[in-house]
């Protein structure tokens, strides 16, 4: 049984493990904290803004734990076999991040202790409604997926083998929700036509979401796997990853296709061009998040770069990272009636605890994923599974 | 028969009786509250405020109005928040009232999205907190009687009745006196219709209310929602379809080999 | 209307408005029912602030008000209420509790004293009469520099009543007539 | 009010000025929306800003505080035009015939037209040449030698009423007038037009609806005045949607006011013995005097006042008055003839240290009171202070005022007593429109409170024990009272079954003997309740605490003030629902109600009658007529104002101090001096106690009035100790125009200090379009308003407007001048 775990991290790789446990620490700490006193008390959210970092950050970070379906889908589905060394890391990145994500709702949510609720009490006109058992499904999709490392691991090679052969159905089923929630957190917003300004709110959004999230998978993937092999001082294998920033670029503009057209079949290009806060953001998000990228990996240098694959993954994991907070937060009207006395906009910005408890799981997730690519089976040269 | 509250602007006197009526029949307690350079208080709705009148000095053709409108949850015919509430804490009951049942209520504040009036309030101040609106005294017109802002108001320019009723009596007004009201019904026909329904003097931008179209908020929505299991069978139908195309591809490829 | 179902303690407040016919059980088909989470209120009073004299209907439970709201018999307000009067069931009770700001004992400022200090009405009663008798014995002018009898008393003046009921306001000006009171002024003037 | 609230529906122009009724008196609006909807009233609004009842107004007409004489006054001078064109949109039978317009009057009286603003008679004072007091002699009419007086009903008489009302005001042409009161003069011609012609034709009503703003001027009273001759121009007193109707403030101020709870009344508005009038018969002969009439058709009612006083005595003093002992009638305290017992020198008295004790019933005057720094500092002289009430108010608690300096120096003892709220007890209250209601006990009184009527039985009880065992100065008017063994017996006497029904049944009195008809028939046994005040008696056989609600609590219909019948039984639905509660007098909803039919009984308005005759031998029917005399045209008639020695209405009025005729005068603070109608500044019979005290328009340039919001009540004790009230009107605030704000630089919500020449209080500054600058003679003046509620007690705090009102009051009543006054305004708090 091979594994990473004698591979000691350096001493910068223990200062940025420390501090990822203390922020982690920290995140615990507030987190509780704020489940003991309630939201008012310790978020900035309001009646004004009843979604915040937090939300933003969750509907973000499903997209970009989408590095799992996509990857299963390349893999499997297309039967791109080169990209099986990838496979287990980005079951590993969309495992975690799912679970960041359920946690991050249920600090989130009015009642954490009825978390279950949406399983017993079914509205299936709701958008959540079919997130949340798209990702209570997917994520049990994921630990399936999962479970052959940590079994491999301490050698039950059955109940590996029984897992591998139901795979590709488990793959059907995780793509199939994925699509399902992915382009559902679209339809979110498309629920709320009053609020949502006219640039990000249209039929399409679902496609764009859905676009944007196997996009996200992508770079997710090239980001992470990048990161993850310096940590544990391995070679990155560029080739593969430029491979996949290659395909990304067809993801992105096909994005742009279909974004762009939309606007202008829709008349809303004028708000593109308004350069008021929506249209500034607007223009970030597209530009950092699409344009760039397309441009970028679309030069076989920068595709053959480490550093350029990870510079401009990260550009597109930033820029759906800003479409997913844009979508929640600056395109959203405040929700709340004021009375016309009131002359003041309501406006929000996180508190230090909503920074301290997104940051603290984020950090124990990063930890988690390094924990487990040291104990477990998840870069090629630990795994057992062959070709 | 679906109940609905005719809201008559020209008749309303400001005296807030309804806000009030509102606080005691619900035992809501009172909000600490400054002056706002206004009458207006408290400044919006709250989870222990569930209706509030708005004082409007609207200046026309030189002759100032000072329009009061007392705001609350419309009790829409095809409400946003019920068809987005994730747990169908939420419903609309034939009779008129959007209900909200706590007890299934997880606290995603989804509905103070899909409300496009900003009428859904959160506890926040609540370790566990949960939503709270207007009930249309559900439990008052089920025994029979009016809501306690319907029956507190000194002028009738509340007036509750079937919305059928109401939208005629409505035309009625505004026909006997076309001059002193602006004509539109307000709730006749936005967001797909509403139960509390408002005629006034001035048009209802002046007065702050939201322009909606009359497509329900969840139009857009539930036409995808509503696609959903086309979603899911083209999904798993392309994904397997996909794979046995490249399988057959790549089996074909390694014979080859 | 049904006199014979006028009974002033048993007042129904069915709602007067006529439109509003209500399907009453229509709601017990579906997933929940509603029932009334309070009673509406038995008990008439007349609203104590203005001038009108709305009717009110109270509502009590264990000592304190639970509702309170306009009487729907009542000729003049037929059901409604102003703020004001809505409001008045928090002159006793308060979120639930008695109002705390009511004073619920007598109290007695000593001279040149800070605060307050509870009394028990024995002793309050017995110390005003005291009062009264000791600056009317002082002060009383029984007849005037003309040599006219006058018994009136000057030193002493009482304001107020518009808000007592008539038979306490009758009580009052007997009494302060009697003690030879001139100085007598309520908000009729103010 | 002569008519009452639900009225309002059946008239046909609500002219609302001096009140704001849909702020203060909300349910009010119930039946002017009513009238508006169904019956298609015009609404008028008159007001220095737009209120909320100006805001339902098909005419709104801003007008500057102080100045409805010339508003009222340009009307009637426009109604008189408008009467010599068109007489037929006028009701000139009931201006001839049921007023005193065709009296003659004394040629040697001489008007403000004649004599620059002021009345034949006026003699000044010694301290300021400018105010003193009228020789009222002139003020009469003149008489034939059977002393009734001469009438011209061709109203054409120089000397008559009509034609010295035209003279005295021919000077409030509408440009003048709106010169004065700021109003638009297109607007003020709509509401002059509007007015008369909505409600002057016959058949058809107008309604005056008036509050404090319109009382609480040094010209208070002729400003009522002056809506009433509008009205009896008009023919609208009497009628159904008609009268002019005072909007009451508190539950119970009418009848407090009944009971007569103010310095200048006793019970049933009998008159307080003076010096003057040591034995009873000198009081009745000098009250009999004044209601003396010759006229076989006038009734004169007053005629009756010894019986009324008499049964008061015997109320009082029970068996203790005899006939022998005038019925305790030396007892009463006598007034010092012409000293003024009211609020303004109730407190310079104080001020002065001459007031000793003070009882507070409910009442906070450390808020309400005007000057209301130095009426605080004046109660710092009490020996002692006794304050009941729900809560511990700004006035019980003055020693605690952070103005006040610390409460070591203060030597008073105070006594804060709890008493019951209104529906913590039992007991009747007296609605505006004379409607009294019983209100039954919901809960027990909180903590050890107490019913006020507890309170003083108890108080009493022990008085009459220290004055029967310790004796004192003059002890019998105590000792003497049907007080100790009657209210405190067990059981209670006259089978009375609590105390407020032993008070309710004292109220309507019984029979203190048994009382024989005529014929020896018994027509009332001992203790019997008695059934109506025309059988009240003089000789002390009979007992009432106030004959105007002798029928309240009969024998044979039990306590009326709790019947609970809400059908209108009016032929006509006029709405004046009989068998709810009771009414004084003797139930008659709308009174002066003979007014409403012509000299042969017929209704001026057939469909909204309040009365009509009904035949020949007939009788009545409608509402309770205003005595059942028939009418005019037949025999054994009498004239419809019987309340009148003469039995006229009064356009001409002899019986006020400062004139027969309303004349504008400005308020004691003014922007405008001189003003164009006369050389007379103010109203020059009114008393000045503080010379000092007023500001001056270059120093103090903007016009201030005060006034209330639905959400607080009077000095706010009550209210701002009610969470949900304090929620929707937190602060205390200014309003003030847009322009006013702009010139100033104040922002809104902002705190600003109002200085007048009395104090300076601060407040959050309203900004609104709802205040306009008034141009007053071609000059920009300016206006600002505050409520008046707030004080540093309760729940919610913050400075009392009383700071800066005047200790100025009304030449009649001395109800003080709230509503005009002078102050200047700066950004920032009081430094």
């Amino acid at each position: 049984m091979t594994t990473l775990a004698m591979r000691k991290p350096s001493t910068t790789g223990k200062i940025v493990l420390a501090i990822l446990a203390l922020v982690a620490l920290l995140g615990v700490g507030t987190g509780i904290y704020r489940l003991v006193v309630g939201l008012g008390a310790t978020t900035n959210l309001s009646d004004a803004f009843p979604w915040g970092l937090w939300i933003g950050f969750d509907f973000s970070l499903i997209a970009f734990a989408g590095a799992g379906f996509t990857l299963a889908a390349v893999i499997y589905i297309l039967n791109l076999e080169q990209y099986r060394p990838l496979a287990r890391a980005s079951v590993l990145t969309g495992l975690l991040g799912y679970t960041a994500v359920l946690v991050i709702l249920l600090i989130d949510l009015g009642r954490p202790d009825r978390f279950w609720g949406f399983v017993v009490f079914w509205n299936y006109h709701s958008p959540l409604f079919e997130i949340s058992w798209c990702v209570l499904l997917y994520t049990t999709v994921l630990a399936l997926e999962f479970a052959p490392m940590l079994f491999e691991r301490f050698n039950k090679p059955n109940i590996v083998k029984a897992i591998h052969s139901i795979t590709i159905p488990l793959v059907i089923a995780g793509v199939t929700l994925s699509t399902l929630h992915q382009s559902t957190l679209g339809t979110l917003y498309l629920a709320l036509p009053n609020k949502t300004d006219q640039l990000w709110w249209t039929w399409v959004l679902p496609l764009l979401f859905y676009v944007s999230s196997i996009g996200m998978g992508l770079a997710a993937t090239i980001f992470v796997w990048i990161l993850g092999s310096k940590a544990f001082g391995r070679d990155v294998e560029v080739d593969l990853l430029g491979g996949l920033a290659k395909g990304s670029i067809w993801i992105w503009v096909f994005y742009l296709v279909v974004r762009g057209g939309d606007l202008l079949f829709t008349g809303d290009m004028a708000a593109v061009f308004a350069f008021d806060s929506q249209s500034i953001w607007f223009w970030i998000e597209t530009i950092i998040g699409v344009i760039l990228p397309i441009v970028l990996f679309s030069r076989a240098s920068i595709r053959a770069s480490q550093g350029g694959l990870f510079i401009v993954s990260l550009m597109a994991i930033v820029g759906v990272f800003m479409n997913r907070f844009n979508a929640t937060l600056t395109a959203q009207a405040v929700t709340q009636y004021t009375v016309p006395a009131v002359s003041e906009v309501a406006s929000y910005s996180p508190s230090w605890i909503e920074y301290s408890v997104q940051f603290g799981v984020l950090a124990a997730v990063a930890l988690a994923w390094y924990f487990a690519a040291r104990l477990l089976p998840i870069f090629p040269e630990t795994a057992k599974e062959g070709h | 028969m679906s109940r609905a509250v005719l809201v008559d602007l020209t008749r309303c006197i400001g005296c807030r009786s309804c806000q009030v009526a509102c606080k005691s029949w619900n035992d809501n307690p009172a909000e600490q509250t400054k002056c706002l350079g206004a009458y207006d208080n408290p400044p919006s709705f709250s989870a222990d405020t569930w209706t509030v009148v708005q004082f409007n000095e609207v200046e026309q053709a030189d002759r100032l109005q000072w329009v009061f409108a007392k705001r609350q949850c419309m009790h829409c015919e095809h409400p946003g928040c019920v068809a987005v509430c994730t747990v169908g804490a939420l419903t609309k009951t034939p009779e008129g009232p959007v209900v909200y049942e706590a007890s299934r209520c997880i606290g995603c504040r989804y509905c103070q999205y899909g409300c496009p009036f900003g009428v859904p309030s959160f506890e926040w101040d609540k370790p566990l907190g949960l939503i709270r609106k207007c009930t249309f005294c559900v439990d008052r017109a089920e025994e029979g009687y009016e809501t306690a802002c319907v029956k507190a108001c000194p002028t009738d320019a509340l007036t509750m009745g079937t919305r059928h009723e109401m939208i005629s009596e409505a035309h009625r007004r505004i026909n006997a006196r076309p001059h002193k009201y602006h004509g539109h019904i307000y709730g006749e026909k936005e967001a797909g219709g509403t139960s509390w329904l408002y005629i006034s003097p001035v048009p209802f931008e002046e007065l702050g209310f939201p322009m909606l179209d009359g497509e329900p908020m969840d139009y857009a929505s539930s036409v995808i929602m509503n696609a959903t299991p086309v979603t899911l069978a083209a999904a798993v139908g392309v994904l397997s379809g996909l794979y046995w195309l490249t399988k057959k591809k790549s089996q074909a490829a390694e014979e080859e080999g | 209307m049904d006199l014979s179902r006028r009974d002033f303690l048993k007042i129904s407040g069915v709602a007067t408005g006529g439109l509003f016919l209500p399907s009453g059980t229509a709601l017990a088909t579906g997933a929940y029912s509603y029932p009334l989470h309070k009673p509406i209120g038995e008990t008439p009073t007349i609203c104590c602030f203005c001038g009108v004299g709305c009717g009110a209907i109270v509502a009590a439970q264990d000592g304190l008000v639970v509702n309170l709201e306009g009487d729907p018999d009542h000729p003049i307000n037929r059901g409604s209420l102003c703020s004001k009067g809505m409001a008045l069931a928090q002159l006793n009770t308060v979120d639930g509790k008695p109002n705390p700001k009511r004073l619920t004992k007598p109290m007695y400022r000593a001279p040149g004293s800070d605060t307050w200090q509870e009394k028990d009405w024995g002793w309050t009663i017995s110390e005003i009469a005291k009062r009264v008798k000791a600056t009317r014995d002082e002060n009383f002018i029984a007849q005037d520099d003309q040599g006219r009898t006058v018994n009136r008393l000057e030193a002493i003046a009482s304001f107020g009543g518009a808000a007592l009921d008539s038979e306490e306001c009758a009580l009052l000006v007997k009494a302060l007539r009697s003690m030879g009171l001139v100085y007598i002024e309520h908000q009729a003037r103010i | 009010m002569t008519n009452h609230w639900c009225d309002l529906q059946n008239s046909d122009c609500i002219l609302i000025i001096g009140s704001n009724a849909a702020e203060n008196h909300p349910i009010s609006f119930k039946w002017v929306t009513k009238a508006m909807e169904e019956n298609g009233a015009t609404l008028i609004s008159v007001d220095p800003r737009l209120t909320r009842s100006s805001s339902k107004a098909d005419i709104y007409a801003a007008m500057r505080s102080g100045t409805d004489i010339a508003f009222v006054g340009g009307m009637i001078r426009w109604v008189l035009k408008d009467m010599e064109q068109n007489p037929g949109r006028y009701n000139m039978t009931y201006v001839r015939e049921y007023t005193n317009a065709a009296f003659l009057i004394d040629p040697e009286f001489k008007g403000a037209p004649d004599l620059d603003g002021k009345f034949s008679g006026f003699s000044p004072g010694d301290a300021d040449p400018n105010f003193g007091k009228y020789d009222k002699s002139t003020w009469t009419w003149q008489k034939d030698q059977n002393g009734i007086p001469l009438k011209d009903p061709t109203l054409q008489d120089p000397n008559c009423v009509f034609q010295l009302l035209k003279k005295q005001f021919e000077r409030y042409d509408p440009e003048t007038v709106c010169g004065v009161t700021g109003t638009d003069l297109e607007i003020y011609l709509q509401v002059c037009e509007t007015y008369a012609h909505r409600s002057g034709p016959r058949g058809r009503s107008g309604t005056i609806m008036y509050a404090m703003g319109t009382t609480q001027h040094t010209h208070g009273t002729q400003n009522i005045r002056s809506y009433s001759i509008l009205q009896l121009l008009l023919g609208n007193i009497g009628v159904a949607g008609g009268g002019i109707n005072a909007l009451r403030g508190e539950a119970n101020v009418q009848g407090s006011t009944d009971h007569c709870l103010l310095y200048h009344i006793l019970p049933g508005y009998l008159a307080p013995p003076n010096a003057a009038q040591p034995m009873l018969q000198d009081h009745l002969d000098a009250k009999l005097a004044g209601f003396a009439t010759f006229d076989p058709k006038s009734a004169s009612w007053w005629l009756n006042y010894p019986k009324y006083f008499v049964s008061l005595l015997k109320s009082w003093y029970g068996d203790n008055a005899t006939e022998a002992n005038d019925f305790g009638y030396e007892w009463l305290p006598k007034l010092n003839p012409g000293t003024n017992y009211s609020h303004i020198p109730l407190f310079e008295a104080m001020a002065k240290g001459d007031i000793k004790g003070l009882f507070c019933w409910g009442q906070n005057p450390a808020v309400g009171g005007p000057n209301s720094n130095a009426e605080r500092g004046a109660l710092k002289n009490l020996d002692w202070l006794v304050s009941v009430d729900l809560w511990e108010t700004e006035t019980g608690a003055f020693w605690q005022d952070p103005a006040a300096g610390g409460a070591a120096g203060i030597q008073t003892e105070v006594f804060a007593l709890p008493a019951a709220a209104a529906y913590e007890k039992e007991g009747s209250v007296v609605n505006s429109g004379r409607w009294s209601q019983w209100r039954w006990q919901a809960v027990d009184a909180l903590g050890e409170a107490l019913p006020d009527l507890d309170i003083i039985k108890e108080l009493m009880v022990e008085l009459v024990d220290l004055y029967e065992k310790d004796g004192g100065a003059v002890p019998d008017p105590i000792t003497k009272l049907r007080w100790k063994g009657w209210y405190d017996a067990n059981p209670l006497p006259r089978g009375a079954d609590s105390l407020v029904d032993l008070v309710s049944r004292e109220i309507n009195g019984w029979a203190e003997t048994t009382i024989k008809n005529d014929d020896g028939s018994v027509r009332y046994d001992e203790g019997k309740l008695m059934g109506t005040f025309g059988h009240l008696m003089a000789d002390g056989s009979t007992s009432s605490s106030n004959w105007l609600y002798t029928q309240s609590y009969n024998e044979t219909d039990g306590n009326r003030q709790k019947w609970r019948d809400n059908v209108d039984y009016h032929p006509a639905g006029i709405g004046l629902y009989s068998k709810w509660s009771w009414c004084w007098p003797i139930n008659r909803r709308i009174i002066y109600n003979r007014a409403s039919v012509d000299l042969d009984g017929n209704p001026w308005d057939e469909e909204d009658f309040v009365i009509r005759w009904t035949g020949p031998e007939g009788n009545w029917e409608g509402d309770v007529p205003d005595g059942g005399w028939a009418p005019m045209n037949m025999e054994g008639t009498r004239y419809p104002f019987i309340m009148k020695p003469e039995g006229f209405a009064h356009i001409f009025g002899p019986g006020r101090t400062d004139g027969p005729f309303p004349e504008h005068y400005e308020p004691m603070e003014s922007p405008l001096n001189p003003h164009p109608f006369s050389g007379t500044q103010n109203n020059p019979a009114i008393t000045i106690w503080r010379p000092d005290e007023f500001g001056t328009p270059d120093e103090y340039p903007i016009v201030a009035t005060t006034y209330r919001v639905t959400e607080h009540w009077q000095a706010g004790a009550m209210t701002r100790n009610m969470p949900w009230l304090v929620e929707l009107m937190p602060e205390m605030f200014i309003e003030m125009s847009v322009e006013l704000a702009a010139e100033l630089g104040i922002n809104n919500a902002e705190v600003v200090t109002i200085e007048s020449k009395r104090g300076s209080i601060q407040a959050a500054a309203i900004i609104t379009k709802r205040f306009k600058p008034f141009t007053i003679m071609g000059k920009t003046v300016h206006q600002i308003g505050m409520p008046w509620h707030w004080g540093f007690k309760g729940l919610s705090v913050g400075d009392s407007a009383n700071k800066l009102t005047p200790h100025v009051g009304d030449a009649n009543t001395t109800i003080p001048e709230y509503k005009a006054f002078l102050v200047r305004v700066k950004k920032g708090g009081v430094e």
